[in-house]
């Protein structure tokens, strides 16, 4: 990539937070675990840890959204305690949330401005406003119209918006806990330009990603957590992103990708032709054969998500579609699940799951018709199902009663993954299924991937991170604007060649392949 | 979507805070007990008690079915103006004359009831899924057809059981008692067990809320969300149609005004019982004891000689928010 | 001496003031209530108020708790409550029923029946109008759709029966002032000519006033209300063209039946049966005799 | 040829959807102005019009405070108590003569309602935010205090302006114009340009919505939630006491019953005009219109005679629902 590493020494700069002996505690769950932490003018300082290692609980606490259990925090050598996020914005700590927090009926300029909105006299100056905010979006390498309403944007259009909000505020440590993980490459790229930008003009920066050649590129420094523990810390220069991973995890993740066995037969299970889900796709046309891999590339808003949405009845949407041999006509998600075709979000938290409710009405909430007997559901088996689904998906959870919405992001994405497979189906497409998801966890995701179609059945995989399709899908359909635009396979599956359709550089390349 | 991942922050903390909030309606009721015997000893004799009880029959009936709607993530304001419709046409049926023979047509009265219920809780619930009105200003608008339509039956006045038999009959079902424990007592806690069982216990009460927690999820889980809001409002239609059973025997007639204000002291009930008003949670027993709760409040009131008869409405009012300033402080601890 | 010891309880269950008449009623029941207790050392009256008939029946079962000798009950709405009556009576309590008659109105539900008259107050207006102005055009203002309003419509019709009195509209104005005016506003939209104007309540009558006066329309020649408040009678009293009559139907009557019930038990005057208070015509001669500065109606 | 500018092609999609919801209202007024130009005539005169424009006053303003409450999230089931326990009090401070010029009298009444207003706002804020009581149910607590003091007040009966000279002073403040224009009209559109300018043009209308749109967004951005919500209730407290101003010299007197149910009035007015329930979006002219709606579909009911009175409220409410439906169905398209 594009960004030129770090060329000054930045470690005898000096610290511009020094945070010391931190520990938290949520009812009797111990997450972190005497952390002692450095930043300093002009660093970047990323964080990588597994899910639920403690990194966005570590950030929140140093943004004044959590109070410590135990440890103290001192700026430029004062000892600080903030009183909440807004007096740690005052001291000049800003964090770019993990999850979108923003008001969804407001427009994106009122949005950035919330709670700092430019006045002219005892009305609001909208026009200043608008053109502000347009400019930091610029700024970010993006366009989006700064009088849209969020409610309407994709979740990488929010994410952005999220970003530039942040930015407008006076800060000399930004904290980003992973600003990437619903971003494209180009849209990173961009980020992570104005990541040098700022850490120029002397602006400490804490960076979260899963990403790891991400953070090899950009950051200085490289802290490793794991169970709420610091394990390690290094300057990146002394680390691959291999050593990386295996701080991380704990042990070697060598192979990311499992093996793949060549199909066999072709066997059509689903054949999709002349489709259309009005607004966002037009005349789409594939088909995913038994046992098989099926990737489908783009960038954001080529509209994968809609297609799948409206071949699975979530979506208005007409054309046609065979399954196993018959002409169905999904109009619902009832139907799509009942024939056997499951859809995994990649809203987890808004589509998936259930946050507010405990594991095990998440796991048997799509196949609940499984655990009834006589006129009740039976708990004792919904319990040893979900003891199960936490085997088999290695759902790391120190209790089983807690709420969906308490576990890691990679948990959740497991305990979607499981409820789902509770349903046993034919078909199972996953949209992102590795959004936010550490490393040791998309090593495993991938591996249940692949074993599902080693079982038989056939999966599609949506997806913004090329190098995950790259390595486990047998082909990938590349989407723009709405249209497939073209299939990759064998030696034409690389970034390059997937790039060039996605951006209508080249186009129909490898249809015939 | 942000909506959704910000309501973590407001959950429970730890499964002890849901006991709370499970417990505090209970904690809530026996203050009241305590302070009614101070009010007037005479309050905890059983055949208060049981009178007390006895009368919440309605509230408490149509207030589980509020619970169904309400947990569903619904609102019905139409049940008051409901019960007076669907009792007006039980009534005019008794009076057609259509079955001879009393017991009989006692039990089909009772059937149509059932049915008239039923059909306008599925009138709502079609309004507020199919139609996609907002449930507040959709039962509203049922409110005034329920109500003005009984009007219009009763022509102004009011709608009587004619046949003095069927009504001598047909008392027992308000005023009569099994082994000393009235009938509408055993109403009461029989509808409270299926609801529990249905909602606790059932695939259909699993849906109800998980379409009241997540409306999105439920449907990408293959969740119909407007059959089980429609299901929802269907069970308030039945729940009204069993209070309108027990509600016909008692006074022998109804009008226009029958039922005035129930949909808010239904509400009332249920959200003093402990179940939240933006759906997701849903506690029968909690909106039993709310009912009680309700019921005993005006009962105190009217045994303690202390306060005005003016001043009735504004105590009533008082005595809710504490209860839930109390329920509140304790879901805190 | 030895009667004024005598323990006695009596129980007055009565509309919660809801509109004007209603507070007239809570007004009278509790001012002869202090008097009857000053009056009669071992005498305790609770006088309860309700809204509607459910907690009526409710309030009538809570005297019933505390042990009553008697039950004085005004009863919103008479049918549904006869149930609840019903049961005082079989345990051999004294029931004085004030007002509101039900369908089945014998000695078997009441021992004693104090009323004013419903259907004669539509009658009396009727009557005035027809004999006033025989061929007047007629909006009638309603109260609340319940069985006394219609008694009240009924006796109407029939004071005008022979008459050439023809009624434009009827609608209702649910007793209240404010529904009153708006009601009266879209008839004289409605109605280039308009004779007369009878709202059965005083209550209303204040609200119909307002309408008329702001339309400026000279047209209406009267208005009569009904029930008898104190501004209308002064009004009637003082000659106002617009106001010249008004039909009785005095809140104080449950006062009588209270009277009545304490003296059945200390005067040993047995007393039962039915007194019927006339719906009075009040014109500018006998207004005075109908006026109390003090009531709050 | 970044991945932005496929995105903006379908961005005006957008727009367009929420001018419809924000039309819709209109659309469904203009309807029902030409239907009732079926019904009657007379129904389209100027003076039919004033009229009904001027008594949709009441409602018009109280649920411009509506829109502030709803639009940040809350709910206020109280004002029509309110409105009956301010219009007492001010009556009664009329009464007390403390200020002998009556004009000066007349002003500081104003005032007092003003204060007052406030200050049962401010009540009503402090429950909902600082007790955390659910707004439906401690706003309908609280209409049980205002009404029950007002019965209290009146002792049951009405409270009444008793200085003729001060009422005939005060009675143009309802029934008087301005070049023709009727002074409650002018006090309409007065009130709802301010708060629409303030809703949509100063800092603490755009925290409303932000506050209703969501609340934990709000506060991370530093947003005084509880600030903006409990001045939320405030507004509309005076609100209440402006309607109230208007209110007084109409007929110069209160009772228990005014306003009663004026609170659905004011909730379905703002719902009519296209303001969600759930908060985050307000739309002050909606809420105008929606007012007027209501008050015309009654005025058509009366005028026309083709509905028995019976059967008024009935129709009304099929109204609402039709009115709502032909909403909805506009902002699909
Ligand atoms: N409010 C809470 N109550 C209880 N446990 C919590 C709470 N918030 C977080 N946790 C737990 O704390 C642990 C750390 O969570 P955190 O969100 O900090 O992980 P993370 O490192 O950011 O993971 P990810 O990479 O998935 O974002 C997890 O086990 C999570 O379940
Ligand atoms: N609710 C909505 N209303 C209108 N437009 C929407 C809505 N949701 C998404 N869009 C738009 O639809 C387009 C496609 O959405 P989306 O980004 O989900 O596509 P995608 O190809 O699945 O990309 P990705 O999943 O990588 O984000 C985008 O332009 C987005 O702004
Ligand atoms: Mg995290
Ligand atoms: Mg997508």
């Amino acid at each position: 990539m594009s960004v030129p590493p770090a060329t000054h020494d930045v470690s005898v700069n000096p610290p511009l937070l020094d945070a010391s002996g931190l520990s938290k505690t949520f009812g009797i769950i111990e997450v972190l675990k005497d952390i002692s932490l450095t930043v300093r003018a002009g660093e970047v300082h990323a964080i990588i840890g597994e899910n639920g290692a403690g990194k966005s609980t570590l950030m929140k606490i140093l943004a004044g959204n959590h109070s410590p259990t135990r440890g103290e925090m001192k700026i430029d050598g004062q000892p600080v305690s903030f009183s909440g996020p807004v007096d740690a914005e005052n001291h000049g700590i800003v964090l770019v949330h993990q999850e979108i927090l923003l008001a969804p009926d407001l427009t994106v300029a009122q949005n950035i401005y919330l709670g700092r909105e430019i006045g002219k006299g005892i009305a609001v100056d909208d026009r200043a406003m608008n053109e502000g905010a347009a400019k930091a979006i610029r700024d970010l390498g993006a366009d989006i119209d700064p009088n849209a309403i969020v409610s309407r944007l994709s979740i990488a259009q929010r994410q952005l918006v999220q970003i530039a909000r942040v930015l407008l505020v006076p800060h000399r440590i930004v904290i980003f806990d992973e600003p990437t993980a619903s971003l494209t490459p180009h849209e990173t790229e961009a980020l992570l330009k104005v990541i040098q930008d700022i850490r120029a003009k002397g602006v400490g920066v804490l960076y979260i990603s899963h990403r790891l050649p991400e953070v090899k590129e950009i950051a200085d420094r490289v802290t490793v957590l794991r169970d709420g523990r610091l394990v390690a810390s290094h300057e990146t220069s002394e680390l691959q992103p291999a050593d990386m991973a295996r701080l991380m995890v704990g042990r070697d993740v060598a192979k990311l990708y499992p093996d793949r066995h060549a199909m066999e037969a072709r066997e059509p299970v689903l054949q999709v032709a002349g489709f259309d889900v009005p607004g966002y796709a037009r005349d789409a046309s594939f088909t995913l054969n038994k046992g098989e891999i099926l990737g489908f590339a783009g960038l954001i808003g080529a509209g994968r998500t809609e297609l799948m949405e409206g071949l699975v009845g979530l979506r208005p949407a007409k054309g046609s579609v065979t399954f196993r041999g018959r002409a169905v006509n999904f109009t619902d998600v009832h139907s799509s699940l009942k024939a056997g075709v499951a859809y995994l979000s990649e809203d987890r938290k808004g589509k998936g799951l259930l946050l507010t409710k405990d594991l095990r009405t998440n796991l048997t909430l799509a196949s609940l018709g499984k655990f009834i007997r006589g006129l009740q559901i039976d708990r004792k088996r919904e319990a040893d199902a979900l003891d199960k689904a936490i085997q088999d998906f290695d759902i790391r959870t120190g209790t089983k009663n807690i709420l969906a919405g308490q576990l890691s992001g990679g948990n959740q994405q497991k305990l979607l993954l499981a409820k789902m497979m509770m349903l046993d189906p034919q078909v199972v497409i996953i949209d992102e299924p590795t959004r936010g998801i550490d490393i040791g966890n998309k090593e495993q995701i991938y591996k249940f991937i692949a074993a599902l179609a080693q079982e038989g059945r056939s999966i599609i995989v949506v997806s913004s991170e090329m190098p995950e399709l790259i390595g486990i899908c047998d082909r990938i359909h590349v989407m723009r604007e709405g249209r497939i635009v073209g299939e990759v396979t064998g030696e034409h599956m690389n970034e390059n060649e997937i790039v060039q359709l996605a951006t209508g550089v080249k186009s129909g390349v490898g249809e015939a392949a | 979507m942000s909506a959704a991942t910000t309501e973590i922050a407001k959950a429970p903390k730890t499964s002890k805070d849901w006991d709370m909030a499970a417990i505090a309606p209970f904690v809530a009721l026996a203050l009241l007990l305590v302070l009614g015997y101070f009010a007037n000893p005479n309050f905890v004799s059983v055949a208060n008690l049981t009178n007390v009880i006895t009368r919440s029959a309605f509230i408490a009936i149509v207030a589980l079915g509020a619970t169904y709607v309400i947990s569903s993530g619904g609102l019905d304001l139409s049940v008051g103006a409901m019960v007076a419709f669907v009792a007006s046409l039980m009534i005019l049926f008794m009076n057609t004359g259509a079955v001879a023979d009393p017991m009989l047509m006692l039990l089909t009265a009772m059937l149509v009831a059932l049915v008239l219920g039923a059909a306008c809780g599925l009138a709502n619930g079609l309004i507020t899924t199919v139609g996609k009105i907002e449930p507040f200003i959709a039962t509203l608008g049922m409110m005034g057809i329920y109500r003005g339509l009984t009007t219009w039956l009763s022509q102004g006045g009011s709608i009587t059981v004619r046949d003095r038999e069927l009504q001598q009959l047909y008392r027992p079902v308000y005023f009569g008692d099994v082994f000393g424990m009235p009938i509408p007592i055993i109403v009461i806690f029989v509808t409270a067990a299926i609801a529990a069982f249905v909602l606790y216990r059932t695939r259909y009460g699993r849906h109800v809320i998980a379409v009241g927690s997540n409306e999105e999820v439920a449907r990408y889980s293959g969740i119909s969300v407007k059959k089980v809001r429609t299901i929802a409002y269907v069970i308030q239609g039945l729940c009204v149609a069993v209070a309108v059973i027990i509600y016909v025997p008692r006074l022998g007639s109804t009008s226009a005004t029958t039922g005035i204000l129930w949909e808010l002291q239904a509400i009332t009930a249920v959200v003093v019982g402990g179940t939240a008003l933006r759906g997701g949670v849903g506690r029968v027993w909690g909106t039993l004891c709310g009912a009680f709760i309700l019921e005993i409040v005006g009962n105190i009131m009217l045994l303690s000689n202390f306060v005005s008869e003016y001043l009735i409405g504004a105590i009533q009012g008082a005595i809710i928010i504490i209860a839930m300033l109390v329920q509140r402080t304790l879901m805190r601890k | 001496w030895a009667q004024e010891e005598k323990k006695v309880t009596i129980g007055v269950s009565i509309p919660a003031a809801d509109h004007g008449w209603t507070a007239g009623v809570v007004f009278h029941a509790e001012r002869v209530a202090k008097l009857l207790m000053a009056e009669h050392k071992g005498l305790n009256v609770i006088v309860k108020t309700s809204a509607d008939p459910a907690s009526q029946a409710n309030a009538v079962q809570d005297l019933a708790v505390q042990g009553i000798d008697a039950l004085v009950i005004l009863p919103t709405d008479p049918d549904q409550l006869v149930s609840a009556i019903q049961q005082v009576k079989d345990d051999g309590k004294f029931v004085a029923l004030v007002d509101r008659a039900p369908s089945v109105n014998d000695n078997t539900i009441r021992d004693l029946y104090v009323a004013g008259n419903n259907p004669a107050l539509g009658e009396v207006a009727g009557k005035y109008i027809a004999e006033t102005t025989p061929e007047a055009e007629v909006v009638i203002i309603r109260g609340l759709p319940i069985p006394i309003d219609q008694q009240r419509q009924d006796g109407f019709d029939k004071g005008i029966e022979g008459s050439k009195v023809k009624v434009l509209d009827r609608q209702y104005g649910n007793w209240s002032r404010d529904d009153a005016f708006r009601v009266m506003q879209d008839y004289l939209t409605k109605y280039p000519k308009i004779d007369v104007v009878w709202c059965q309540d005083d209550d209303m009558a204040v609200g119909v006033l307002e309408a008329i006066e702001q339309a400026k329309r000279t047209d209406i020649q009267y208005v009569v209300g009904g029930a008898g408040s104190k501004d209308m009678i002064k009004r009637v009293m003082d000659g106002d063209k617009i106001m010249p009559v008004d039909v009785l139907y005095p809140p104080a009557m449950v006062a009588t039946a209270m009277q009545l019930t304490a003296g059945g038990f200390y005067d040993q005057v047995p007393v039962s049966g039915n007194y019927i208070l006339d719906a009075t015509l009040v014109t500018k001669d006998n207004a005075k005799d109908f006026y109390f500065p003090d009531s709050p109606f």
